[in-house]
């Protein structure tokens, strides 16, 4: 027995050491993300955490207004520009004296390397610029001067240059490997799984896919460093909520992302020392229905799901404040429709709809997919479960991982009949949420599980993009909100609060509403 | 009794725990060892010889209890000892020799480990001091092999690292008794030595250690079921069945006559010598938890009484030097019991 | 076994009297006996959960968002979950889904391994030594790791779950049963129906066959603890049952985020995973002293 | 036969099944109904590039072609392009193994550590409260489920009393030499880096061992108190032999080699909840990366970590087979 207490003992020391002071001395930004970072190449980024990656370790061309709270271009390394009439010539200054992080000067020759590259590559954010680019069409005028020609008027693309990132063209081409790109061979994309090829604010110094991605501060940095900015970031990826919330509350992390739970923002609301921000975002949770799956090919069928859903339930308890989303485009995005027509939920008119359909009730069953991580997604699932139910659906409930869903959303076949989606503004424009959800060019991704096609509705969207006038340019995007929210491809249920928690010594953050723009660490600064 | 006593065993008697009941395994019984004598105790199996021998060495199993008795050695009552005492005492001075040499050597260490931790761990210091007064490895080492080939092994040397598996019954048998013999014991317990072996190896193993324990000087128990065992090597024999001693007389008499019906009845199986004891009588070892209130053997015995049922037979010196418990013979000189 | 030769009436009554001393050795194991009355509870959890369930309803797709995370209570033993429903109903619906899933992913296992098991060990030839090496491929891997691979290749379905486990659990079972007709082979009564002219599937399945229960069932008890270990924890990692189907390893990795404010989501149906295992466990080294069989219960599962 | 003999016969065995193994595991990544150029690609990238990826990765020929040139690029230590790295699989697995390894091995340390000593006491304490504390914790251990006690010691520690970091390795020591954190900053003589490494293995292993440790303690004290029950303990005891060395040597080594190999199978078991409480601490070991993998259908990241486990399982049970054959001489000569 003795020796049995002594072994409980010695665990118990062992347990009872103090561990904690051994503890890192906190120098180190911690940024805690749930997904990882799946690119580290800017041209091929397109979730928000390789975009987190992009715009600490890179450039953009045009940067979002973060001073004035506002996501329109502002001059970033491109100091100013001039637009044709025609609207179809843009033509950049770009500031003096930016240096990459290998020490050379940013020029008109790298800025028409990097369009080039991501024009090519075609990954990423390309497919905003495709339609209206291709290789040749962008010219070094002189060091400082580039000349971008699109084939047409193009009505999101100085938003879109937000997105534009530029690289070193001398360190990338020193770096690269055979590969697709004929005499580019891989454009350098191994070497930037590696190292950064910018001249950001910050410069990686470690990246591991799966877990973390550790930043230090670039020095000649050219909007220059004050104090109390951050110095090294530890941008790390951790999927389980329950263990970022440990996280946070430790302060073994300083600022964790949006993708938490409700409840878990609920929680750490109540931790002193924690601060819990919510915005109203720029956000769209959408039901995306696919158009090319009975019963779902049915306009009444879709129009009954609309009218069927608990919308109020959804925003108030589920989401605990939300903004009731009014079609496709977020409330808060300029361009937006106010005149949309909105369901609401209303059992007999749902009823009605599906018996006008002539849907007979046993073809009434259909599979709502969900991403398995997030619970939200689940429980409007099992809401919609409800009250689909109650009008004589069948309905089951899947979770998938963001990947595979993704991938299902390659064809109609495939794709389920409801997906949960979250959309994010990809560009400050209403476009985004137009033209990019509901052009049949944009099938086969994500954003577009719809398969929607409706010939009038393509027509007016590629007549706004074209259109140079701004009010024309509005008043065919309302238009083409209209039109689609009647077809009702989706469920729109709610632009919802954009929520971030940090510990109270990080200011200086702001929510810009723009895919991974409020996570510049540029930004904060360490008031301790 | 000439010689003067080494070990002797008073009334000892001892119950088993079991899921049956109390069994009453050894019902009280005396024995005694005389210095330099060689004595064996034979019964047929599941007698209580085994259990005997290990009483003296203080290593009944845990369900045992020795209910009264006394087993002195040289005037030192071995069942008052403690732990630390006892231990001091086996192996220094009182050794067995197992009866199955494939189980009782163990078989993950060489034969020349298990004689060395003999030597070091039973060190007369006792565990403590060992470490300070650590005698040359080289030294003890040399002890080892000595008795190796003082038990007749041949190559000694490389024998001390082999495995007991690799060895033949035979070479088992001769480590079993180094081991035992190797710190020079005044008693040996041999406990049905070499019947698990062939019976010429058995035969000369038994030749052998009669010679080692007489030129030794040492007082040896024979513990067997073979009464061709006990006539070959002992002086002195004591017949038991069912946990009690019913004959004692020395072996020449012995074999010369038989006074209790069951040392009868065992002789009468003799003949062949290697066959085991109890062959020749009726029935079976009564059954421990309810054994016959008087005399154990009164539900086999050809001769049997109506006292048999009611009076336990004492132990009685019917001659000289020849004890029988048995209501056939009333004593030689009054009751001596 | 003993060298005598029994014939079959000697062999069934002497089975007969060993059941009932095994019975009486069974009943004076008290953990044996915790473990039968913790199945038996189980079991009718399972059995009775609409009966005994407060809000059987709860178990499906029921939302009451008016409802959501109420702590364990008069009304919610257990409390409710994210979207309102009572977890001490979902977790007693939960024990059918785990009892179900082990005793069709083990009945699967044993459709397909005592018959190989049977052929591999009493023919030899080139058929059973290929019997023998596939299994040898499939136990060269921990069944986890092996469910794992095969769920994910499938959409995550419970059914799927369980065609996932059974695909990596059947080898177990061939091979004992291999292994106990190589040693039953060489026995006597073997032999002796062997020589008065019993045709192979005659000694096979009325000689042999009866004589591998006692391991055989020794081991599916104790296996259904595992299964339901590996099950789980297919679910927890989103492989196994969708809502709102109230899988307990499901259960667990819903409720898990909501830790540590809202305990009680994961913590009851975690308490119930380790109490039916416990019970099956228990039972299973019960009855592995009364058949007095030796088998390793060491395997790669959860 | 001798042991060599033995030992060649165990791996020869052992080539088969692995062969086996990874001609199952590649046939099951190839039915995979999904397209992993298009997970590789992204959402945005169109169906020409996408056929493009499918022909580069040999996704068109024949499924034996496929086998055989992975095989091939296997013995040459490539084991194929990870879609959602970007890098050869080889590379993945040289980055995450060492973290399983220093994972499970400092697992089944502890197992035995604590599990050999436990079953002792309770074999040598039998039918005593000792013996009964560890039979019960021995029983509860079995029945847990690993990544729930995970997540509870998650809670208690990191959460509640905060003694104990929740994720992951911690940084990374100065120098990398082996991969394995312990062992890299005790050579670097970093005992700050040690400590900080040691501390967040804690709570992983103490959760994967539970189960090994269980089984091992009744193992041991199975076998223990059979071995007490042998002659040779008695006879030890009779030479008078002190209790300390009949117990602790001749007693246990015999009761440790029977338990070995069960400790080599009970590997397997580590390996497979690695897998679990792996993701439950976002510890990124090689179970990690798999899981990653199997939901992201990265096919050839899927076959090589499942190869790679299969032989790690395998090895190890040779090396258990070696040790048995060292600690119990009778395997040498009577097998």
């Amino acid at each position: 027995m003795k020796r049995f207490t002594g072994l409980l003992l010695m665990l118990v020391g062992v347990l009872a050491f103090p561990w904690g002071a051994f503890s890192q001395a906190p120098v180190t930004f911690t940024y805690i993300e749930q997904q990882i970072i799946t690119a580290s190449d800017p041209a091929a980024a397109v979730d928000e955490s390789s975009l987190i990656a992009a715009i600490n370790l890179y450039d953009p061309l045009l940067y979002p207004n973060v001073e004035k709270g506002s996501m329109e271009p502002r001059p970033h390394v491109a100091e100013s520009w001039t637009v044709s009439p025609d609207g179809k010539v843009y033509t950049f200054k770009l500031r003096r004296g930016i240096r990459f992080h290998s020490g050379r000067e940013l020029t008109a020759e790298d800025v028409v390397f990097s369009m080039e590259r991501a024009l090519r590559m075609k990954k990423g954010f390309s497919w905003v610029w495709t339609p209206v680019l291709e290789p040749g069409r962008i010219k070094a005028l002189d060091k400082y001067t580039v000349r971008f020609e699109l084939k047409e008027a193009y009505a999101p693309f100085l938003g879109s240059l937000l997105l534009f990132f530029i690289l070193d063209k001398d360190l990338v081409m020193r770096n690269i490997r055979p590969g697709p790109y004929g005499e580019f061979g891989d454009y350098g994309s191994a070497f930037l799984e590696r190292a950064d090829a910018g001249s950001g604010p910050y410069r990686m110094e470690r990246f591991d896919r799966a877990t973390e991605m550790v930043m230090t501060r670039f020095e000649n940095y050219w909007r220059g460093w004050k104090p109390n900015q951050i110095s090294r970031v530890s941008f790390k990826t951790v999927t389980e909520e329950a263990t970022v919330k440990t996280l946070i509350k430790s302060g073994q992390a300083d600022m964790v992302n949006q993708w938490l739970s409700v409840q878990g923002f609920q929680e750490l609301k109540q931790v002193p020392g924690i601060v819990v921000k919510e915005d109203p975002s720029v956000q769209l949770f959408h039901l995306q229905m696919n158009t090319k799956k009975p019963p779902l090919d049915n306009v009444k069928v879709r129009q009954a799901i609309s009218y069927a859903f608990d919308y109020d339930t959804a925003i108030q308890k589920i989401f605990l404040g939300a903004t009731r989303a009014r079609g496709p485009v977020p409330v808060r995005v300029p361009g937006w429709n106010p005149k949309v027509p909105v369901y609401t939920r209303n059992v007999a008119t749902a009823k009605r709809l599906v018996a006008e359909s002539g849907v007979p009730p046993e073809r009434l069953s259909i599979e709502y997919a969900y991403v398995v991580t997030l619970p939200l997604e689940r429980q409007i699932g099992l809401l919609l479960k409800a009250n689909l139910e109650e009008i004589g659906f069948k309905v089951e409930i899947r979770g998938e991982p963001w990947a595979r869903i993704v991938e299902l959303a390659t064809k109609p076949e495939t794709t389920p009949h409801i997906t949960a989606i979250f959309d994010t503004l990809k560009y400050p424009h209403v476009d985004s949420h137009t033209y990019g959800m509901y052009h049949p060019s944009c099938w086969g991704t994500f954003r577009c599980m719809s398969f929607y096609e409706n010939p009038k509705v393509t027509q007016v969207l590629e007549a706004a993009r074209r259109a140079v006038k701004p009010e024309e340019q509005m008043r065919l995007y309302q238009l083409a909100q209209e039109l689609i929210v009647r077809d009702a491809p989706s469920i729109y249920v709610a632009n919802p609060l954009h929520r971030i928690a940090f510990r109270d010594y990080v200011k200086g953050y702001r929510y810009v509403g723009l895919l991974g723009f409020d996570v510049a660490f540029y930004d904060f600064t360490i008031a301790r | 009794m000439q010689k003067e006593p080494l070990l002797e065993i008073r009334n000892l008697t001892i119950h088993f725990h079991t899921f049956e009941g109390r069994a009453r395994v050894i019902n009280g019984i005396d024995l005694v060892i005389g210095k330099g004598e060689s004595v064996a105790l034979v019964g047929e199996t599941g007698c209580g010889k085994s259990i005997t021998a290990k009483a003296i060495l203080g290593l009944l199993p845990p369900n045992a209890e020795v209910v009264s008795g006394s087993i002195l050695f040289q005037g030192q009552d071995l069942l008052q000892l403690k732990g630390e005492e006892l231990r001091r005492i086996r192996g220094r001075h009182i050794a067995m020799i197992f009866q199955d040499p494939s189980t009782a050597l163990n078989p993950v260490f060489t034969v020349g480990e298990q004689l060395m931790d003999v030597l070091v761990h039973c060190d007369d210091q006792g565990s403590v001091q060992r470490w300070r007064t650590r005698r040359p490895v080289a030294m003890l080492r040399q002890r080892c092999v000595d008795m190796l080939r003082l038990v007749r092994i041949p190559d000694p040397e490389s024998m001390m690292g082999r495995y007991p598996s690799e060895l033949s019954g035979g070479m088992r048998q001769r480590v079993l008794i180094a081991l035992a013999l190797l710190q020079r014991p005044e008693l040996v317990l041999a406990d049905e030595l070499g019947t698990a072996l062939d019976v010429s190896i058995q035969d000369q193993i038994l030749q052998e250690l009669k010679d080692l324990v007489r030129t030794q000087g040492m007082s040896v128990l024979y513990i067997t079921h073979n009464l061709g065992v006990a006539r070959m090597v002992s002086d002195r024999v004591y017949v038991m069945y069912a946990g009690e001693i019913v004959e004692v007389a020395l072996t020449h008499a012995l074999f010369r006559r038989q006074f209790h019906p069951y040392s009868q009845g065992l002789l009468a199986a003799v003949p062949r010598l290697i066959g085991s004891i109890g062959e020749g009588i009726e029935g079976r070892i009564p059954d421990y938890v309810s054994p016959p209130p008087a005399c154990r053997f009164e539900p086999r015995c050809p001769y049997r009484m109506p006292v048999c049922c009611e009076v336990r037979p004492p132990l009685r010196e019917v001659e000289s030097g020849r004890w029988v418990a048995c209501h056939l013979y009333p004593a030689s000189g009054g009751d001596s019991s | 076994m003993a060298e005598t030769i029994l014939v079959p009436q000697e062999i069934r009554a002497t089975r007969r009297e060993e059941l009932r001393r095994a019975w009486s050795r069974f009943r004076s194991s008290t953990l044996a006996l915790v473990g039968l009355g913790i199945i038996l509870m189980m079991a009718a959890a399972a059995i009775f959960a609409p009966t005994i369930a407060p809000y059987p309803q709860h178990a499906g797709g029921f939302v009451d968002f008016a409802n959501t995370f109420q702590p364990p209570s008069r009304a919610h033993l257990f409390g409710t979950d994210d979207v309102g429903r009572d977890v001490f109903s979902r977790v007693l619906f939960g024990a059918r889904i785990s009892l179900s899933m082990g005793i069709v992913v083990l009945s699967i296992a044993l459709a397909i391994g005592v018959p190989l098991g049977l052929i591999a060990g009493y023919w030899s030839g080139w058929v059973s030594s290929l019997i023998m090496r596939i299994t040898d491929v499939f136990l060269a891997l921990p069944s986890i790791v092996l469910a794992l691979a095969v769920a994910a290749v499938l959409k995550p379905t419970l059914t799927n779950a369980m065609i996932a486990i059974a695909f990596t659990w059947w080898p177990w079972y061939t091979r004992l049963v291999y292994g106990e007709v190589l040693s039953l082979k060489q026995e006597a009564f073997v032999e002796a129906s062997r020589s008065v002219g019993a045709g192979p599937w005659r000694i096979v399945f009325k000689e042999i066959l009866p004589n591998t229960w006692s391991p055989i069932i020794v081991k599916l008890t104790l296996d259904m603890g595992f299964v339901i270990l590996v099950e789980t924890g297919l679910s927890f990692l989103g492989l196994g049952a969708q809502p709102p189907t109230p899988a307990w390893g499901t259960m667990i990795a819903e409720g898990r985020i909501y830790m540590p404010a809202n305990w009680w989501l994961a913590t009851f149906p975690g308490l119930a995973i380790f109490l039916t295992v416990l019970g099956f466990n228990l039972l299973g080294d019960g009855l592995r002293d009364v058949f007095d069989v030796q088998i390793e219960q060491w395997r790669g599962g959860a | 036969m001798s042991f060599r003999t033995y030992l060649l016969r165990r791996l020869l065995h052992i080539i088969p099944a692995l062969l086996g193994l990874s001609i199952l595991i590649f046939v099951l990544s190839r039915v995979v109904p999904g397209d992993p150029a298009r997970l590789a690609l992204g959402p945005d990238a169109t169906q020409e590039q996408v056929e493009q990826l499918r022909r580069e990765m040999g996704l068109d020929k024949p499924l034996v072609v496929q086998y055989l040139r992975y095989m091939g690029g296997l013995f040459r230590g490539d084991f194929g392009f990870s879609l959602r790295t970007r890098r050869n699989v080889a590379q993945d697995i040289k980055e995450f193994l060492p973290a399983t390894v220093e994972l499970t091995t400092v697992a089944m340390l502890f197992a035995i550590a604590l599990g050999v000593p436990l079953g002792v006491l309770s074999a040598v304490r039998k039918d005593r409260p000792e013996d009964h504390i560890s039979r019960i914790l021995a029983l509860i251990g079995v029945a847990l489920p690993r990544f729930w006690l995970a997540i509870l010691l998650q809670l208690l520690f990191a959460y509640y009393l905060g003694i104990l970091p929740t994720i992951g390795r911690g940084p990374a020591p100065p120098v990398r030499l082996t991969g394995i954190y312990l062992l890299d900053s005790l050579l670097a003589l970093d005992f700050r880096a040690f400590l900080i490494a040691l501390k967040h293995l804690i709570l992983p292993a103490f959760a994967l061992s539970v189960g090994s440790l269980a089984q091992i303690m009744r193992l041991v004290r199975a076998n223990m108190i059979e071995e007490m029950r042998r002659d040779y303990v008695l006879a030890a005891r009779s030479y008078g032999l002190p209790e300390r060395v009949v117990i602790y040597k001749y007693a246990l080594k015999n009761a440790f080699s029977s338990a070995l190999t069960v400790i080599g199978l009970s590997y397997g078991f580590l390996l497979g909840n690695a897998f679990l409480v792996e993701t439950v601490f976002a510890w990124p070991g090689l179970a990690f990366y798999g899981v990653d993998s199997l939901l992201f259908k990265d096919l050839n990241a899927v076959v090589g970590v499942t190869i790679v486990i299969g032989v790690a399982f395998a090895v190890v049970n040779l090396l258990v087979d070696i040790a048995y054959g060292y600690l119990d001489p009778r395997i040498r000569y009577e097998t």
